[in-house]
């Protein structure tokens, strides 16, 4: 049987329509799955790069997924993030949520996306139209929407 | 103790990793240590609150005590998904 | 170019891999896609049949979506429904939306699937593993969550 | 008037339609007129506050004229998706 909880951080293109034929459903409990993809916009860049700490990044992401867990009645989870260098278009993250009824699978499939982008530590930089590399801010509407599950900032002196 | 660097952080030193020796006793202790000895850019950014540090692969504050064995790196926020 | 907009009601297996990798993106423009499938539970049941009132139900599930599109920068979205006999774990419905940022695409899939729910003139009926067939209730639950949108329950008297 | 009926009605008629001559004069008036000549069982489902009425596929209150020529519905609660 398919593990019920997966992340996987790979440099291999994103395969959305196979991902979503093998992510794990229960056939007599399942009533809903919902999913997330994030791609690459292509507005004033022609390139992405995305780095992550091997080892936490994966850590940090099935804690999140955990959390999700224990807020919701979640029956299975994929996370699945690219790093390495992408394209316009291209796919940066896939997540996807089971669960019997619609409003846990909306809920933790929202929640797990806003505490991958303020937790997870991964970095992008983007390659603008003149070649120039330069790193994304992060941005203060994350940490805006993350805060509505209770999450807070931290930082240098940890609460 | 190797102390590993991530993103603009590793990009300013021009390595992944700084090696730190003796290992201060806690991460506010760590920080100065490498600022101290650190070019004026990677000295602001690892003064920057927003920097994180994880011990163990865990995101911690400052007052969190650091030993030899521990697994530390420093991290700009967050950027991914 | 493929239409931005779709409704589809059909009796024919909902192919949820293909449906995905059908769904029109903008390379420069989309940030976010999310979709949501509703499955048919297995518990007690061992088949469900859907009718709908053929024309109504496209352009009820229309009028939703373009209010979605009025509510958030909603790129494009699509939906396809079931009607027909289905077995437990078969796909009943997919919404897929396509938005800009992810904060529009979640509210708008959403919002769709909780107005599909309470305006979309669509009927189950279940069977009974002793055979028999009844019609399922609809549930206040669904009304209460379609009202956190500002949909008002219609009945004899109009509003 | 062909007066369509959907699911449960639809079982409950018999068919998948009633003609009704001559047509009233609003929903009100139909749903009333459909019911007195209607099986006890179907009058007490077209009673039914929550059983709607679509007139031209859109859903009407009972104050809602109706017109030969109309397209006329009545249906059970939704329970799609």
């Amino acid at each position: 049987m398919a593990d019920l909880f997966t992340v996987e951080i790979t440099d291999v293109p994103l395969d959305v329509p196979a991902r979503t034929e093998a992510f794990p459903r229960q056939a007599q409990t399942t009533g809903a799955v919902v999913s997330f993809v994030g791609y690459v916009r292509g507005e004033g860049i022609q390139a992405m790069a995305l780095e992550h700490y091997p080892g936490m990044t994966e850590s940090s992401i099935r804690d999140t997924m955990d959390s999700a867990a224990r807020r919701w009645p979640v029956q299975a989870a994929s996370v699945v993030h690219r790093v390495g260098t992408l394209s316009p278009g291209d796919p940066i993250v896939w997540v996807a949520v089971a669960s019997a009824h619609r409003a846990a699978a909306f809920s933790a499939c929202d929640f797990i996306m806003d505490y991958l982008k303020v937790s997870a530590p991964l970095w992008k930089r983007e390659q603008s139209l003149d070649g120039s590399w330069s790193w994304t801010e992060a941005k203060s509407a994350d940490e805006d929407r993350a805060e509505r599950w209770g999450w807070q900032k931290q930082g240098r002196v940890s609460a | 103790m190797e102390v590993q660097l991530f993103a603009r952080l590793r990009e300013l030193a021009g390595a992944e990793s700084i090696s730190v020796t003796p290992v201060p006793a806690s991460v506010a202790a760590l920080r100065k240590k490498i600022a101290a000895e650190a070019s004026p850019e990677l000295r602001e950014a690892l003064e920057d609150p927003n920097v994180f540090c994880a011990v163990n692969k865990r995101v911690v504050g400052d007052e969190h005590p650091v030993a030899d064995g521990d697994e530390v790196g420093f991290f700009p926020p967050m950027t991914g998904g």
